[in-house]
């Protein structure tokens, strides 16, 4: 196929996905919106403390425009969305894209190396798992992977950090630094690794069990026919065609992943989307929790596309619709 | 002819089962000398792709085991280490396989695939290796290789495929090639393509080649030699003039009578079975009269008329139509009681797409579809669910048309119980009737299909089909996936049924043998339209559209001495029924050779 | 076994560090429980965190001297002296001279402390402006005169204008500038001045080298926010921390005490654990079975739970400590006694009673020790745990039969007694704020104190209204819990270190390192 | 025969299973754990001495020793005590909203997958906001809209888990509606409901069954990340996710505290895991069996 072709096909793909994921968007504000004031709680009270009294309550609420209707509210609100404006965070009056956009290259960092890094562990170990099939590596892998889905991330951080903060003293307890690759490398390490393990389980099993599958097809046996050793077989013809469950559960992950970790964050002190959301849902930041929510389902119709992408590039005969 | 380039000694391969190691090929021995062709006959089960997988040790090691000797160049392939075969594989000693859909690797440009073997037995860079690779894409008589060098299999048609895989084969120049039934799911004048092209090469290379197959049409064609296989024994060798005049063997009686021959039926006026394929008795048992004879006077059971079914295509950024395949276009034809009318065509022409149109298993464009006069065409709910018991269908592939997971029993008690013909326990009942009537038995209602082989499988399908006893049954490519002798059984099965119950089938299938076998009537379908339909005599004895003469040219005939005989065909595919959106099928003129016998006049 | 491994394992560590350090360290790293900052505001912020950071980079007109609490240590800060009306409604303060807002916003006159005043009592750009009910005008005769003239006398104008909540002086001219940037760029007179914020990670303060007090002699202050208490912990034994924001619990100080060269510190203001009865509510309206509940209480039990280096058993419904808290006599525990007047008063089996918790691990940990402690004597609590947020609302809506609540105010009897128990602020009306009880058994008492000028008469009426408080039983207040901070021993705060009303050690110009 | 047949079929159905069973020999092993996990929390006082809720302050944190194998938690409460009563709960809990998010979840799959066209986009975007949408806001508006009782924790959680199911089932439907089978069923006349339950559904249950079983480990530490907010189970009811969460907070004390019901919810997993791929092995149709 011509290159250019291929490009007016992608860029078709792209432009309807992103029309969907507006008109997606535009249910999600609007359910955000119900969402949010449906919930328990007040605003005001969060902002002003425990010693406010009532009346110095009505008049914040007033200030901040929770006394009018909500119809008014919500025109006021798409109104705003639309033309860009997510309004300011009630609780600190900063913009609310302000405080995303700082918080969010840290969340897509953490989320792209521990996926790089989950991958890397467990796309080997899965293909190791299934070519050994029920010998003892097999048990071995799949065991280890359990242990990875049954812990939670919160133990597993606090060992690395004991292990190598404390213990080593190789990385920081503090994770949250900029400057050089050096230190770069330093703060992501650990809460990668973190996550990344978690991340390896799963793929280690979708791994094996895809590789089983295409182990037994006909064209793993044209390799062999053809004299190609058996790691390259593995390797170059297998593992290609078991790309595709691999970047489903990849993908499936990686959306799931942005809002879920938060209590990686937390332990290693990064700054992130999770923190952001926990930290505005307990003050009960309605025009926050709005703009976030917004984001956080921007960012998972966003990794549908990328997962669809991939799928296209994994399979030629996948094609973009 | 001098040495042998392969020597096969005492080869013996077992498996592992539940009851311990159990013998698959005993003692199997054999020469192969250059420039020969040796054809490996067998039914499903004899062991003959199992002999190719041990020459090539590709048997899996954990619970499979090679004995014996295969002297390649001086080397015993049974005892080499995996390394060093490694660099046998593909380089000395070659192999294609009988998928070619599923036997190249999807994620992999055919470049790419035929390059590897070069890379890795020939040490070429990349580069060269690619050159190399177009020249043999060229070879094998690829149309517009260096664009196609990097395509994806799945651009590829089968016969297409079928070439790639063999110029992967034949990359590196092997002594030996192993076709392990390449032909088989290929369509008659792909195949007929892809055998001259074998052959040619195989002179070109001096290579020796073991060719695997059920199929004595394609032995006769090819094979210097031949070896009988029966259940992992060699029954018998020899030369291919030797087995077809003077078969020494009973089983290779059997397995020669089995083949319809086309032709065979020349001044026979009914449907015939075939001789029954029965152990021990080697008399073929003629054909029992029929019973029911189509009721041709009576009002038509179904008449088609402009029958046209399309699938949209789209693309761009609105999801335009940028075409339309034309997969059924304005078919007319009609079928009686009784009557068997078969639609024949490759791959592509449309001629399943019509039997699932007719059931409504796809929705038709245009046209209309009566059965016993009533119209199927916009039918809705319960009329539908009633047209659908008299109305049935029979699929190509055994394996993939029950639900592996209800035993058979069920499956065929189900539509009863569904139809409200009868209650769950009288269904099982029926149910082990049919079963009987099929020629199983009735206690083995209780098994899952995997227990069963194709042809009892089958068998099921039919039964299922004749549990609510229909009027017509589409049979689409019913008997195609399946050995000669059980092949045979079927189709008496079905000619016994209809001369008993008085059904009419639509058989849909690309077998032109068979197809003269059991037919009343033969329509022809090419892209989408039928270009000649007529009674079966007329067809096949006195074919009038150009394609129809191509396509029974394209038959191989199961006697050596008439090897050779037709006219190479041309390395190409079938036109695409794909068209622009704003196609309109021009107006077809038709022209009456005889009495229903009508054919397209070309354009 | 577990924890002595891992002091080892500390140790070694610690060990393993190199000892170089000849220069003293001048950059100090402290560390927050808090995940972020809210706003940096002094007249919008309300959490602890926020407020202790303020309190370096501003000044008040007063302060309570570092390290104390109470009213008693207040002493000069912008304002050099003050003098007041013998009615107590007119107060003159006379200003510090030549004193500077940091970031060249010039020099820090009336005109800003009365911008301040104003700002701090407007509702609109305050949520402290409830505490300046009681305030008719201010004005600015002369550059360095204030003049504050309130509508009725208050107990303590002093501690209103004090480094505390409103109290707090901005400078106008920045604030005017700044608009509603000056919440990120909070701009004052203080020994610290602001650098900048990245959200979730820190705040960093730079020394005011032109500080009236003297420069100081840190150079640097980060304010970091580290939430989960294990990171804190271990960045603290690092080494990355100097000063951590600690746990209320004997096992973490004695583990943390076990850091080398840790200093370990229980601090005022105490925070009062109380629980409040509805007295408007069935069964609760009866008295016997509200003091059955008092009984049933073991507040040597709590006190053991979170553990006595951290904790202390209440006194009264004011939290010791306060001006005017007097030992108000809280009933004895006698799970016996309990039962027989819960039988007296028609329930032998006991009761139930519903209670909204919030799920913060501190109040939920105390609860659950209170729950397994009242069902000794057949009390059971139903307890039905939300989210913080969703408590403090629902509290406030009178939703809950029984109510747990943590606190601590200025430590002044009258705030407390006002704002839990005066019968105006009963939760639910107009000016309601934290009378979950609906209490009213000590409103004249309450109100008799605010107008009195003299303190003992004053103190007398604060303890009336204690003990009627506590016999009428509107709560049961069982103990008291003291922040708990760590720091580096090497690091000399300046001064002695008993409390600080903001829950955040003082930060002076005298803090240093000596090693 | 008639007359055997009544009292042959439970038999009949357990020898299946045996042989279900036999096929990959370490489902028993699966199957002996969790049996053996269930007895525990059914008769749990029979395996411990102690009250799972009675505080003792002074053996707060105490460490494992014979008298508490596992040691004390920070009540003073015995941590073997609390697993093995909290396993009810959890398991209780964690296998509800399993079984619910798996039914739900398929069933849109299935109905996806099969009708395709618009049906499946709608459905499919509904299912990625479920997702976007943080378990923790889903559980707040449940507990404003529907209060906090168990069978909304289960109803919860299940709500979150259903959209990885529902992909899980609609990619091998799209598969399986094409098959030659399934065609064969519509030939017959059969309805779309008896397509999709009979014919299409228990080929696909293998692997939700395997998604569910790794799921499950989700869903009990769920009810406890629910409780945080107000949905959860109330104290002092002990639970497995509480625990974990609880312990977190004593990690760098007494690691135990936490690690200890991990550990457990690990064995569930695995006993279910071996159970499953057991499953799968066993009724894999070995439509590929012939050499």
């Amino acid at each position: 196929m011509p290159a250019r072709r291929k490009f007016i096909i992608m860029l078709s793909f792209l432009i309807r996905r992103i029309a969907l994921a507006l008109t997606t968007g535009f249910v999600v504000l609007t359910l955000v919106f119900v969402v949010v004031r449906i919930l328990p709680g007040d605003p005001a009270q969060v902002i002003l403390g425990d010693m406010a009294s009532e009346e110095s309550l009505t008049a914040l609420r007033q200030r901040l425009g929770l006394d009018r209707s909500l119809p008014a509210q919500y025109l006021d609100f798409v109104g705003g969305a639309l033309s860009g404006d997510w309004g300011e965070s009630m609780v600190t009056g900063r913009p609310v894209v302000t405080e995303i956009m700082t918080v969010l290259p840290w969340t897509i960092e953490l989320t792209v190396v521990s996926l790089l890094l989950g991958t890397a562990v467990g796309v080997p170990l899965g293909v190791w798992a299934a070519v050994n099939r029920n010998r003892a590596v097999d048990y071995a892998v799949r065991v280890v992977s359990l242990l990875g889905l049954s812990f939670p991330a919160f133990v597993s951080a606090v060992i690395l950090l004991l292990a190598f903060a404390i213990q080593l003293r190789w990385f920081p307890v503090i994770s949250a630094r900029s400057g050089s690759v050096g230190a770069w490398f330093q703060s992501i390490t650990l809460p990668a690794l973190s996550l990344g393990l978690i991340m390896a389980a799963y793929i280690t099993r979708v791994t094996r069990s895809a590789m089983l599958e295409v182990l037994s097809e006909d064209y793993v046996r044209t390799a062999r026919a053809k004299g190609v050793p058996w790691p390259a077989v593995v390797r170059r013809h297998a593992l290609r065609n078991a790309l595709l469950p691999i970047i489903t559960v990849v993908g499936l992950f990686l959306g799931i992943q942005i809002g879920n970790s938060v209590l990686t964050e937390i332990v290693f002190n990064r700054p992130g989307l999770g923190k952001l959301i926990v930290g505005a849902l307990n003050q009960r930041d309605y025009t926050m929790l709005q703009g976030m929510m917004v984001i956080y389902t921007l960012i998972v119709v966003f990794v549908n596309m990328l997962t669809d992408i991939a799928y296209g590039l994994a399979d030629p005969r996948v094609k973009l619709q | 002819m001098g040495e042998p380039v392969l020597s096969v000694r005492d080869l013996t391969t077992s498996f592992r089962g539940p009851q311990g190691w159990t013998p698959v090929v005993k003692g199997l021995s054999f020469d192969l000398k250059p420039r020969e062709t040796l054809a490996i006959v067998g039914e499903s089960g004899s062991g003959k792709s199992v002999t190719a997988l041990s020459l090539l040790k590709l048997v899996p090691e954990a619970n499979g085991r090679v004995e014996g000797s295969a002297l390649l160049g001086g080397r015993d392939l049974v005892s080499l280490p995996e390394a060093e075969m490694c660099r046998i594989r593909g380089n000395e000693i070659a192999m294609i396989f009988q998928e070619p859909m599923t036997s190249l690797n999807p994620v992999l440009t055919v470049g790419d695939q035929i390059s590897e073997a070069l890379i890795l037995h020939r040490g070429m860079d990349r580069a060269a290796a690619r050159a190399e690779a177009l020249r043999i894409l060229d070879r094998v008589r690829i149309p517009a290789a260096r664009e196609r060098l990097d395509e994806y299999p799945h651009r590829f048609s089968g016969g297409m495929r079928q070439r790639v895989m063999i110029a992967m084969a034949l990359a590196c120049r092997p002594k030996v090639l192993i076709a392990d039934e390449p032909t088989t799911a290929l369509d008659v004048t792909v195949q007929a393509q892809i055998l001259d092209l074998i052959h040619s090469l195989q002179d070109e290379f001096a290579m020796g080649v073991v060719f695997i197959t059920h199929d004595m049409g394609v032995v006769a064609e090819i094979a210097d030699r031949v070896l009988v296989m029966l259940r992992g024994d060699k029954v018998e060798e020899g030369e291919t003039t030797q087995i077809f005049d003077r078969p020494a063997h009973a089983y290779t009686r059997r397995l020669l009578a089995a083949v319809p021959t086309l032709g065979s039926m020349r001044g026979e006026a009914a449907p015939k079975k075939m001789p029954d394929f029965v152990e021990g008795d080697e008399s073929a048992s003629p054909a029992a009269a029929p019973g029911h004879a189509p009721a041709y006077h009576d009002e038509p059971l179904l008449e088609v008329e402009g029958l046209t079914t399309r699938f949209e295509m789209r693309s761009g950024l609105l999801r335009r139509v940028s075409g339309r395949v034309h997969a059924v276009e304005n078919v007319s034809f009609s079928l009686a009681r009784g009557e068997t009318l078969s639609l024949v065509g490759e791959s592509g022409c449309g001629k399943s797409t019509t039997g699932r149109s007719i059931l409504r298993l796809v929705e038709p464009l245009a046209g209309s579809v009566r059965f016993e006069g009533r119209e199927a065409i916009g039918m809705g709910g319960a009329q539908l669910k009633a047209l659908r018991r008299d109305m049935q269908m029979i699929f190509q592939d055994p394996y993939a048309s029950l639900n592996p997971r209800i035993p058979v029993g069920r499956a065929i008690a189900e539509p009863i119980v569904v139809h409200g013909l009868a209650g769950r326990r009288e269904a099982e009942e029926r149910a082990a009737g049919l079963l009987e009537k099929v020629g199983l038995e009735p206690g083995m209602a209780a098994r899952l299909p995997h227990e069963f082989s194709g042809g009892q499988r089958q068998r099921v399908c039919i039964a299922r089909a004749l549990a609510l006893s229909p009027k017509l049954i589409v049979a689409d490519e019913a008997v195609s996936a399946l050995d000669v002798s059980i092949k045979a059984q079927v189709l008496n099965l079905m000619l016994d049924l209809q001369s008993s119950l008085g059904l009419s089938y639509l058989f849909i299938s690309h077998d032109m043998a068979t197809v003269e076998r059991v037919s009343h009537r033969i329509a022809v379908m090419y892209l989408g339209e039928i270009v000649e339909i007529g009674p079966r005599a007329a067809i096949i004895e006195n074919p009038q559209h150009p394609y129809t003469r191509k396509l029974l040219s394209a038959v191989p005939v199961p006697d050596p001495a008439r090897r050779g005989a037709r006219p190479p065909l041309p390395a190409e595919d079938l036109p695409s029924p794909v068209r622009a959106p704003d196609f309109v099928p021009p107006e077809r003129i038709w022209r009456t050779v005889s009495q229903g016998h009508l054919v397209q006049e070309s354009s | 076994m577990t924890r002595s491994a891992f002091s080892a394992a500390v140790a070694f560590c610690m060990l393993a560090a190199p000892a170089v350090a000849q220069e003293p360290k001048r950059d100090l790293v402290v560390a927050t429980s808090q995940a972020d900052a809210g706003k940096l505001d002094p007249h919008l912020a309300s959490a602890g965190a926020d407020k202790g950071v303020l309190n370096w980079v501003f000044n008040a007109l007063v302060r309570i001297r570092p390290g104390e609490t109470s009213p008693e240590f207040i002493e000069p800060d912008l304002a050099e002296s003050w003098t007041s009306s013998a009615n107590g409604t007119e107060w003159t303060f006379t200003l510090r001279q030549g004193v500077e807002c940091h970031g060249g916003y010039g020099e820090f006159t009336a005109e800003d402390a009365v911008y301040s005043i104003r700002r701090a009592a407007n509702k609109e750009t305050s949520a402290f402006s409830g505490d300046f009910a009681a305030l008719d005008r201010v004005e600015a005769p002369d550059p360095y005169t204030v003049k504050v003239t309130l509508k009725t006398p208050i107990p303590s104008l002093l501690g209103l204008l004090s480094n505390y909540h409103g109290g707090l002086m901005v400078c106008g001219k920045a604030a005017e500038k700044l608009g509603a940037d000056f919440s990120t760029h909070p701009i004052g007179t203080g020994p610290f001045e602001f650098v900048e914020y990245l959200p979730q990670q820190y705040i960093k303060l730079k020394a005011n080298v032109a500080y009236f007090r003297g420069t100081p002699q840190l150079d640097t202050v980060t304010y970091r926010y580290i939430p989960s208490d294990a990171t804190r912990d271990l960045a603290f034994q690092s080494g990355e921390v100097d000063m951590i924001f600690g746990r209320q619990n004997n096992q973490w100080v004695e583990r943390t005490q076990a850091v080398p060269g840790a200093v370990v510190v229980g601090m005022e203001p105490a925070e009062l654990n109380s629980l409040y009865l509805n007295k408007t509510v069935k069964p609760l309206d009866d008295i016997r079975v509200r003091q059955a509940i008092a009984h049933a209480i073991d507040r040597k039990l709590m006190v053991a739970f979170t553990g006595d280096k951290v904790a202390r058993e209440a006194i009264s419904v004011v939290p010791d400590g306060n001006l005017g808290v007097v030992d108000a006599g809280l009933f004895p525990y006698d799970p016996e006694k309990a039962k027989a007047l819960l039988a007296e008063a028609g329930y032998p089996d006991g009761i139930t009673l519903k209670t909204i918790q919030s799920s913060l691990p501190v109040l939920l940990k105390i609860m659950e020790t209170l729950q397994a402690d009242l069902k000794k004597s057949n009390i059971t609590l139903d307890m039905q745990v939300v989210d913080h947020p969703t408590y403090m609302a629902d509290i406030r809506k009178d939703l809950s039969q029984v109510t747990l609540y943590q606190a601590a105010r200025f430590p002044v009897a009258d705030v407390y007694l006002t704002q839990f128990f005066h019968s105006r602020s009963t939760v639910n009306t107009p000016g309601g704020v934290v009378n979950f009880s609906h209490c009213d058994a000590a409103d004249a008492e309450i109100d008799a104190a605010k107008r009195e000028l003299d303190p003992v008469k004053q103190k007398q009426l604060w303890k009336t209204a204690q003990e009627k408080i506590v016999a009428d039983v509107c709560a049961v207040p069982f103990s008291e819990q003291l922040v708990v901070w760590a720091w580096n021993g090497a690091l000399d705060l300046g001064y002695d270190l008993q409390g600080s009303l903001n829950l955040v050690p003082q930060l002076t110009e005298q803090t240093h390192f000596t090693k | 025969m008639t007359h055997a047949a009544l009292p042959g079929a439970p038999r009949g159905a357990l020898r299946a299973l045996v042989r279900v069973f036999n096929v990959n020999k370490t489902s028993w092993v699966g199957l002996s754990i969790l049996l053996a996990v269930i007895v525990i929390a059914v008769f749990a006082p029979l395996f411990t001495a102690h009250d799972p809720l009675a505080q003792d302050v002074t053996h707060q944190l105490s460490g494992p020793s014979v008298e508490h194998i596992f040691g004390t938690d920070e009540y003073g409460r015995d941590t073997w005590a609390r697993l093995i009563y909290g396993a009810r709960v959890s398991l209780a809990v964690g296998i509800a909203s399993t079984v619910i998010a798996m039914l739900v979840g398929s069933a849109i799959g299935l109905l996806a997958g099969w009708y395709g066209g618009r049906f499946d986009a709608v459905m499919m975007q509904i299912m990625d906001v479920l997702l976007a949408f943080p378990s923790l806001i889903l559980g707040l508006v449940i507990v404003a809209m529907l209060g906090a009782t168990t069978p909304n924790i289960v109803f919860a959680i299940a709500l979150t888990s259903i959209p990885p199911f529902a992909r899980i089932a609609r990619a091998p439907t799209i598969a399986l509606k094409e098959r030659d089978y399934v065609e064969a069923c519509r030939s017959l006349g059969y309805s779309d409901a008896r397509i999709l339950l009979v014919h299409i559904l228990p080929n696909i249950a293998a692997e939700i069954v395997v998604m569910g079983s790794l799921w499950l480990a989700n869903a009990i530490r769920t009810e406890a990340s629910l409780a945080f907010i107000g949905l959860g189970i109330k104290p002092p009811t002990p639970t497995w996710g509480g625990m974990i969460r609880s312990g977190f907070e004593n990690i760098l004390d007494s690691a135990w505290l936490a690690v200890v019901p991990s550990l457990a919810i690990l064995i569930v997993i695995f006993a279910l895991n071996l159970l499953g791929d057991g499953l799968r092995d066993a009724v894999d149709p070995k439509l590929k069996n012939e050499v």
